[in-house]
């Protein structure tokens, strides 16, 4: 198979077929994380309802297979004092809001479904951004070594001295004070396209749908940089054993440039392991962007931690608000684990617990 | 008593009652031992119904090509065959008169005079043969030693463990003395060694100098890593010498090191040996390794020994075309006949699935016949001496061109049944 | 070379660490838009104001200045004043560090006494209910975020069955200790600290506890199938030597790497879990001193959490070298 | 005349602009003004009126200050300057174990409150934030004063009625326009055992407000025209102080400011020890003090007057409103602050706990800034207006937690005009409305802070989603932090601003021009709009003598 530069052996493809084969877990994973994807790509053809749309009147309906007995409260001030009259109201679930609705009425099940393309979409850019980042800083570090090296990863040392969480809160509550713009607002191609329109007409779900997506764009930007140091130590790892390798060795000899040098033979080599790392950060950049919405660092509302930091204020009355955002994120936190033990059993590139929340 | 059973068709009888016959100077009777590997490819077959004795003071050598199960029979012998791996089936006599009196009226079946099927025995008493009774000496010196320990306490844990055992003969927990986790922690956090004692460091730093190493009290502070692969095998087999193990069994001790030092090494065993009159089990894929050390050998062929007798049956009379096939591939110095006859074909597949009931080295024979298609049981190779037996049909009959398979016959079998 | 100078080379290393977290935390406060004048000056300050308070924080001064004022204070175990309530940052960043080592260790030690034996039992029992129990914990723990966690703890044991507090921290390690001599009943102290540090550390200590499980399983396969164990087992040295002093000894050494590799994430964990439980720590104490830019207090947080990385660091380092010898010699 | 006007003018402009920061805040610092001074009129018959276009029925020009402020907030309901919301209520959760009524100025004076069972006599508070520093000269916000007061005292105070009541003055007149005279009381000791004295006083006064006394004290523009203090007489215990003009409510301003320090303690310590300990004349001394943590009193049973029910009080801090609660109903907390409505029926079913409510003095407004497209358009603000069903937030998001408001100020507050009903609901007119502006198609977007205010979030999002009802208006929110908000707005500049904006106004001098001044006018510190005759109403109702003052 042939992906751009980097060739994977037929051996690697037969490893992977047999694991996976061998593993059902790594079914699982696949599965979860295709939920997920296909969630967060068709997120406006799917979604029963408009996340951002409010309905008062249908705040706080529990999901499907639950009745919540609301005391209605109606209070008055009389003197100072509040006398309440309290009624108890069976609100019962819907099916047109399966996973229940949140305090204003929106809709939990279109919000989970949307909040899987800002998981997702910071997830991998993130990751993405790391991922050039540190490669080519270990890289650098690790085919050069001496001066450059050192200096390189004592900056990587300062780097992991400060919590990644706590860089990120500290880089975005410093710089988004002023800058109040912390997100950036795309068309959504499927909704402007008239495609989910049409689809959701055809299946008899005729709301519209947002028609632009929030990308947080700094969120983005701060988790990228402040998760790059595992890519460059994997890199460097990699870089200084690959570069005593004879034909890396020959390369050089024949005087082939270092660039070229790294591209050809550093960087393909070294893709195994840089493969499996990313796929185990997408999980703890997910995992880092809802503690970040839930801390309220973050650039947009359609974000799993950002709802379970909204349902927090209601865990005694409408309990799932906190609780499907939750279940969201560990179901996709685990199938991208499992598929990241898939690929590190079946390429074995020697990583154990790299990368943090 | 056992009835004097003929050498022969010993192989299907599985009678489990007393010790086979044999030599009075027997250490160790091993009979129809089966061991499998239980795998997701399919149950593999690594031992056999192996039969073979080891007597008082000699060695006796193992000798087949990698993958024919000898080092598993050697695991089998001392009980550590890992998972998926398991023992199925088959008796390891071993001549214990403490043992044997010990267990006599609990366990009647396990005991045969002085002779004890350590099968039988309770795990804990068959683990606690491990040391005294058993010791092994394994292939690669560097891996076989624990990287973060020193050399010397390593093997002082060894002698640890038996002193600890001699002094509570029959408490598996006499060893531990309860070293558990919380024990692990203390160690680990505190410089001292929880569990060896200064005597037994200074018994190893005495076995370490009885194996050759120079200056053994400073290296046995020393780590493995700070060891040559030589000076480490003789700390390994210091090590195994420890608990003065009855029978030595030696894994392919040579393979890993250079060539130089393997003399030296085959000097030290052989010398320990005549030493302390241990009797050594060498596993080997060397002849010249057997020749140089062994007094009775075995062949071993995809799990089974397929002949067996001293030294001299086996190398001058082989009957096997097997061994005949091994033997014919040493160059011989004194008979410069340049034509060395390689065995043809490959190691078999030891998948229970694919082995037939037929002798499995028929499909490489060159006296392949159709007799071969069945099971094989142990003839008696030479009239009047049991001592020499083998699992070929030739041993019964001569070979015939009449009933020669054809020269194609297995890779037509193969197609037919579909295999890859 | 030997352990000591092995453990010195590493201190030389961590000072040279260190003084590059601080120039980077010195650094920050001049690429983050916004002047600290803007913090500290009332909103309605005159311009002469506004520059009395730049000579009072001494921003009039070039940057070298200002930076070498800066190292030359802390040596001196000055962080400044905080901008808010006028308190020295030293005073009360080491206020609230107790709070957040409490939680962390405790968190650890939770941890450490969970996933151990789950590991150890995990790949002693391989393809046994136990392992696929402690497999599918560690893989839920490593999934699960960990405020959301609290949250369901808080939930669950706090408001339901109120049989711990919801949030806040009582009394403390030092109380307690004060409180065999001191006025309180020691009984209610230790039972009141020990209940408020309950939920935050199983909050915080679940990922860590699924991490290191998963660690020592795996590790502990790999070690089981390795060479030396069988030769261990030949020489007679019963199951529970072979599996702790040698097995999960040298499980521990690639475990206790990445612990310390880990370490950042445990604090930024203890971030959000005080944000949750309203634990009077470090972790609030930046959030809160990021959202009022108060400077002093943010600068100091972060220099002591760099340097308490740092010195862990080396403690695993010197750990490290300490259960696996090749390394000291490499 | 005119002269005299700017200069009250200015110095209504200064004050507006000081207190913005803490207004806005949360954190109105002066009690409760005496009880509404007039009931609303009856106003039956004239709602059509307010949705008449005004600018073309002729009224009379206004006569009293009281008439130009009520003038000035009918402008504010025609011209719709902001979406008008609610005014906030103060909802605390309090355990039965104690007996307690909460203030309108949002203080909590332990020294009234009272061990209701045998539970004990002890009681603990749980508020959003901890103190900033425990000087009491030396910050700005509702959290910290809410501990400095359970130990400190000033001259004069108001009682829960809102009436001036003598506290450490047994004496206070005006002895010219530029001073006024303090008598301070005798027999007061501090924490420490020392005696308060008149120079204690003049220090306390001059260290708010000369920056060359101690430190430069946020609180000097709340006592804005005082120039300084100086001890009259020692003998007689008098205590001088110097107006920079005429200042009408120099004393409602002692009222309310101006905690008194122990001199000599002061000036022997530094400015860190101040802040972590406390040396007051109040009811209740620091026992122990946790930054950030926990503030801990026990009475003090030399209080110049009876001395506190409670024996020990403690204040301790939670964010989360539902960890607040928590904490109350596990017995935890015996008194929690801003209890969301969610949870009023989870505190008031419990047994041992309930709510405890009184409307405050914020009001609760979207401001559009009139200077730029489309809310330049008055059409457009009313439409705006128009589109929003207040009566729904009130109902769903408050859970009746508000009330609705049509003008800038409240009711109960000198100015208010009874004849101006809340804007309803009527999206054919707000569509008509947009199209006559002229702005159809808009796209609109509200900034709101997150967590700021009660529900904010949720009302923001409630706004701009009916708002986004309209056909031919596109509108939605966006969150913010408060203090990224806080810097946009508090520049001075109206271009800083942005668009739309969710804020909130505490103003406890229970006078209109307190909020129509620094949020409406065209010099106000923080004005989101411009309009020459709403500056001349304003202009006229401060030339004329205050009934209320």
């Amino acid at each position: 198979m042939k992906i751009g530069p980097l060739s994977i052996s037929p051996r690697t493809i037969r490893n992977l077929r047999k694991e996976f084969r061998s593993s059902g877990l790594a079914r699982i994973g696949v599965v979860l994380i295709a939920l997920v994807v296909l969630a967060a790509v068709f997120a406006p053809l799917i979604a029963p309802h408009n996340p951002r749309t409010q309905n008062l009147d249908r705040a706080q309906l529990p999901p499907l297979g639950f009745t919540d007995t609301e005391q209605q409260t109606q209070t008055k001030i009389v003197d100072g004092s509040v006398q309440t009259v309290t009624r108890n109201v069976t609100v019962n679930a819907t099916a047109t809001y399966p996973l229940g609705t949140n305090a204003l009425g929106q809709d939990m099940l279109s919000r989970v479904i949307y909040g899987a393309r800002t998981s997702l979409l910071v997830g991998l850019l993130g990751t993405v951004l790391a991922a050039l980042l540190g490669v080519t800083v270990g890289l650098t570090a690790g085919y050069y070594r001496g001066r450059i090296d050192d200096a390189l990863m004592r900056t990587a040392d300062v780097s992991l001295a400060f919590p990644s969480l706590v860089l990120a809160i500290a880089l975005i509550g410093l710089f988004s004070r002023f800058q109040a713009d912390v997100a950036y607002r795309v068309s959504d191609p499927l909704v402007t396209s008239g495609l989910a329109g049409w689809f959701r007409d055809m299946v008899g779900l005729p709301t519209p749908m947002p028609e632009t997506f929030v990308i947080p764009t700094v969120v983005v930007l701060v988790v990228g940089f402040v998760n790059w140091v595992w890519f460059a130590r994997i890199a460097r790892g990699e870089a200084l054993s690959i570069r005593e390798e004879e034909y890396v060795k020959a390369a050089r000899a024949l005087g082939g440039s270092d660039v070229r040098i790294v591209f050809r033979h550093v960087l393909p080599n070294a893709i195994t392991p840089i493969l499996v790392l990313a796929t185990i950060q997408v999980a703890a950049i997910i995992l880092l962007e809802s503690s970040l919405s839930f801390l309220g660092f973050s650039g947009t509302t359609l974000s799993w931690g950002f709802d379970i930091a909204q349902g927090r204020g209601y865990l005694s009355s409408s309990w799932w608000i906190a609780t499907m955002p939750g279940i969201a994120i560990v179901l996709s936190v685990i199938g991208i684990n499992l598929v990241g033990d898939w690929l590190r059993d079946a390429l074995d590139p020697g990583i154990e617990g790299e990368g943090g929340m | 008593m056992s009835e004097p059973a003929p050498a022969t068709a010993r192989a299907g009888a599985a009678d489990g009652h007393g010790a086979p016959e044999g030599n009075p100077d027997d250490v160790l009777r091993v009979r129809n031992l089966s061991t499998r590997f239980f795998t997701e490819e399919g149950q593999i077959n690594a031992v056999e119904s192996v039969d073979f004795t080891v007597r008082d003071g000699e060695v006796f050598g193992i000798v087949g090509e990698s993958g024919s199960g000898k080092s598993v029979a050697a695991l089998s012998l001392i009980d550590l065959v890992d998972s998926p791996g398991r023992i199925t089936s088959g008796e390891v006599w071993y001549r214990d008169a403490d043992l044997a009196d010990e267990f006599r009226d609990d366990l009647p079946e396990a005991v045969d005079g002085d002779f004890v099927d350590t099968r039988r025995l309770p795990e804990g008493v068959r683990r606690a043969l491990r040391g005294p009774a058993f010791s092994m000496v394994f292939q690669d010196p560097m891996s076989s030693l624990n990287p973060s320990i020193t050399v010397g306490e390593q093997i002082a844990e060894a002698v640890e463990v038996q002193r600890r055992a001699r002094a509570n003969p029959r408490s598996t927990r006499s060893r531990t003395q309860e070293y558990g986790m919380g024990r692990l922690i203390v160690d680990t956090l505190l410089p001292n060694r929880g569990y060896t004692s200064e005597s037994s460091m200074n018994r190893a730093i005495e076995l370490l100098e009885q194996v050759g190493i120079p200056d053994p009290a400073e290296r046995a502070h020393e780590y493995p890593h700070q060891f040559s692969g030589g000076m480490l095998q003789r700390a390994m087999i210091a090590q195994a010498l420890a608990g003065e193990p009855d029978v030595l069994i030696a894994d392919e001790p040579t393979t890993a090191l250079d060539v130089t030092i393997q003399a030296q090494i085959l000097n030290l065993l052989r010398d320990l040996q005549e030493e302390q009159d241990t009797s050594v089990v060498m596993i080997t894929h060397d002849l010249g390794v057997i020749a140089r050390m062994c007094n009775r050998v075995g062949v071993m062929y995809a799990g089974q020994v397929v002949e067996r007798g001293t030294l001299a049956d086996v190398f001058e009379s082989p009957v096997h075309p097997y061994t005949e096939g091994l033997i014919g591939s040493i160059p011989d110095l004194d008979d410069p006949d340049p034509r060395l006859q390689p065995i043809g074909g490959n190691v078999p597949s030891l998948l229970d699935e694919e082995m037939g009931g037929r002798c499995f080295f028929a499909d490489r024979c060159p006296k392949a016949m159709s007799d071969c298609l069945q099971d094989i049981p142990e003839y008696a190779a030479d009239e009047g001496c049991d001592d020499h037996a083998v699992r070929c049909v030739l041993a019964e009959r001569e070979y015939s061109e009449a009933d020669a398979l054809p020269a194609d016959y297995f890779d037509r079998n193969k197609e037919v049944r579909g295999d890859e | 070379m030997g352990y000591g100078r092995f453990l010195l080379k590493r201190g030389v290393q961590g000072v040279g660490v260190v003084w590059g977290v601080v120039t980077v935390v010195f650094l920050l406060r001049f690429i983050t838009p916004g002047s600290p004048i803007d913090t500290v000056a009332p909103l309605d300050a005159s311009q002469e104001t506004r520059r009395q308070i730049a000579r009072e924080l001494g921003l009039n001064q070039p940057l070298y200045v200002q930076y070498l004022d800066y190292i030359w204070e802390l040596l001196h175990g000055n962080m400044g004043y905080s901008y808010i309530s006028s308190i020295p940052a030293s005073v009360q960043v080491f206020q609230k560090l107790p709070a957040t080592l409490e939680l962390a260790v405790a968190a650890s030690v939770v941890a450490i006494v969970l996933s151990i034996p789950l590991g150890v039992v995990s790949a002693t029992r391989r393809h046994q209910p136990a392992d696929y129990a402690a497999t599918s914990f560690s893989l839920l723990g490593i999934s699960t975020p960990n405020f959301w966690l609290g949250i369901m703890l808080v939930l669950m044991f706090a408001v339901e069955l109120n049989v711990f507090p919801t949030s806040g921290r009582a009394y403390g390690f030092m109380q307690s200790l004060a409180a065999i001599t001191g006025p309180r009943p020691f009984f209610t102290v230790v039972t009141a600290w020990v209940a408020s540090l309950f939920l935050p550390a199983i909050t915080l200590g679940t990922y860590f506890t699924a991490l290191i499980t998963r660690l020592v399983r795996s590790g502990m396969l790999d070690e089981l199938s390795s060479g030396y164990v069988r030769a261990t087992r030949a020489k007679g040295l019963p199951e529970t030597l072979v599996r702790y002093k040698h097995v999960l000894r040298n499980t521990l050494v690639p475990v206790v790497t990445v612990l310390g590799l880990q370490l950042g994430t445990l604090i930024g964990g203890a971030v959000i879990t005080e944000a949750v439980f309203a634990w009077p720590g470090l972790g609030s104490e930046i959030i809160r001193a990021i959202n009022a830019r108060d400077w002093p207090i943010l600068q100091g947080s972060l220099i002591v959490i760099g340097t308490g990385f740092v010195l862990l660091n080396i403690v695993v380092d010197a750990l490290y070298a300490y259960l696996d010898p090749r390394v000291v010699a490499e | 005349m005119a002269e005299k006007d700017t200069s009250r003018r200015r110095f209504l402009q200064a004050a507006g602009s000081a207190t913005a920061a803490v207004a806005l805040a949360g954190c109105s610092g002066t009690g409760g003004e005496s009880s509404p001074t007039e009931e609303p009129t009856d106003t039956s018959g004239d709602s059509m009126q307010t949705t008449e276009p005004q600018q073309t029925i002729e009224r009379p020009e206004p006569s009293t200050r009281d008439g130009y402020l009520q003038r000035a907030n009918r402008h504010c309901h025609d011209q719709a300057p902001w979406v008008f919301l609610h005014r906030q209520y103060s909802v605390y959760g309090v355990s039965d174990d104690i007996n307690w009524q909460p203030r309108r100025d949002e203080r909590v004076d332990a020294y009234a409150i009272e061990p209701a069972t045998d539970s004990g006599d002890s009681a603990v508070m749980t508020q959003s934030q901890m103190d900033s520093g425990l000087d009491p000269q030396d910050h700005r916000e509702t959290p910290t004063d809410n501990i400095v007061l359970q130990a400190y005292e000033g001259l004069l105070e108001r009682d829960r009625q809102g009436a001036i009541i003598e506290v450490l003055a047994t004496d206070y007149r005006r002895l010219d326009e530029t001073t006024v005279q303090f008598t301070v009381r005798d027999n007061v000791s501090f924490h420490s055992g020392d005696s308060l004295t008149p120079e204690d006083v003049a220090y306390s006064i001059n260290r708010i407000v000369k920056e060359s006394v101690g430190i430069a004290s946020p609180q000097s523009d709340q006592l804005v025209g005082v120039a300084g203090a100086e001890v009259a007489s020692s003998d007689d215990r008098t205590v001088n102080v110097n107006l920079t003009g005429l200042n009408p409510i120099v004393f409602q301003s002692f009222a309310t400011y101006c905690d008194i320090m122990n001199k000599s303690w002061v000036t022997s310590h530094d400015n860190a020890y101040i802040n972590q300990n406390m040396e007051g004349t109040g009811p209740f001394k620091l026992a122990n003090y946790e930054q950030g943590v926990a503030v801990e009193f026990t009475r003090n049973d030399n209080y110049w007057q009876e001395a506190a029910a409670l024996s020990g009080f403690t204040i301790n801090a939670a964010s989360e409103s539902s960890t607040r609660v928590n904490r109350l109903l596990a017995g935890e907390s015996d008194i929690i602050v801003n209890v969301p409505p969610q949870e009023v029926s989870r505190v008031n079913n419990n047994d041992g706990t309930s709510v405890s409510a009184v409307p405050s003095t914020r009001v609760i407004f979207n401001a559009m800034r009139y200077d730029v497209e489309p809310f330049v358009s008055p059409l457009f603000r009313q439409a705006v207006n128009y589109a929003v069903d207040l009566e729904s937030i009130v109902q769903n998001v408050l859970q009746t937690f508000g009330d609705p408001t049509g003008q800038p100020t409240l009711e109960g507050f000198f100015g208010y005009n009874p004849d101006l009903d809340p804007y309803p609901r009527d999206l054919d007119r707000a569509e008509q409305l947009v199209e006559e502006s002229g702005y159809a198609g808009a796209e609109i977007e509200l900034i709101t802070p997150i967590g700021r205010y009660l529900k904010d979030v949720e009302i923001a999002q409630a706004v701009a989603a009916q708002v986004d009802e309209l056909p031919n208006v596109t509108a939605r929110a966006r969150q913010v932090e408060f203090s990224t908000l806080v810097s946009q707005v508090t520049t001075g500049k109206i271009e800083d601003k942005p668009h739309w904006y969710l804020l909130g106004w505490g103003n406890a001098t229970f006078d209109a021009v307190q909020t129509i001044q620094p949020l409406l006018a065209s010099d106000g510190a923080l004005t989101s709009y411009k309009n020459d005759e709403l500056d001349r109403l304003l202009d006229e109702a401060q030339s004329l003598p205050s009934e209320s003052n």
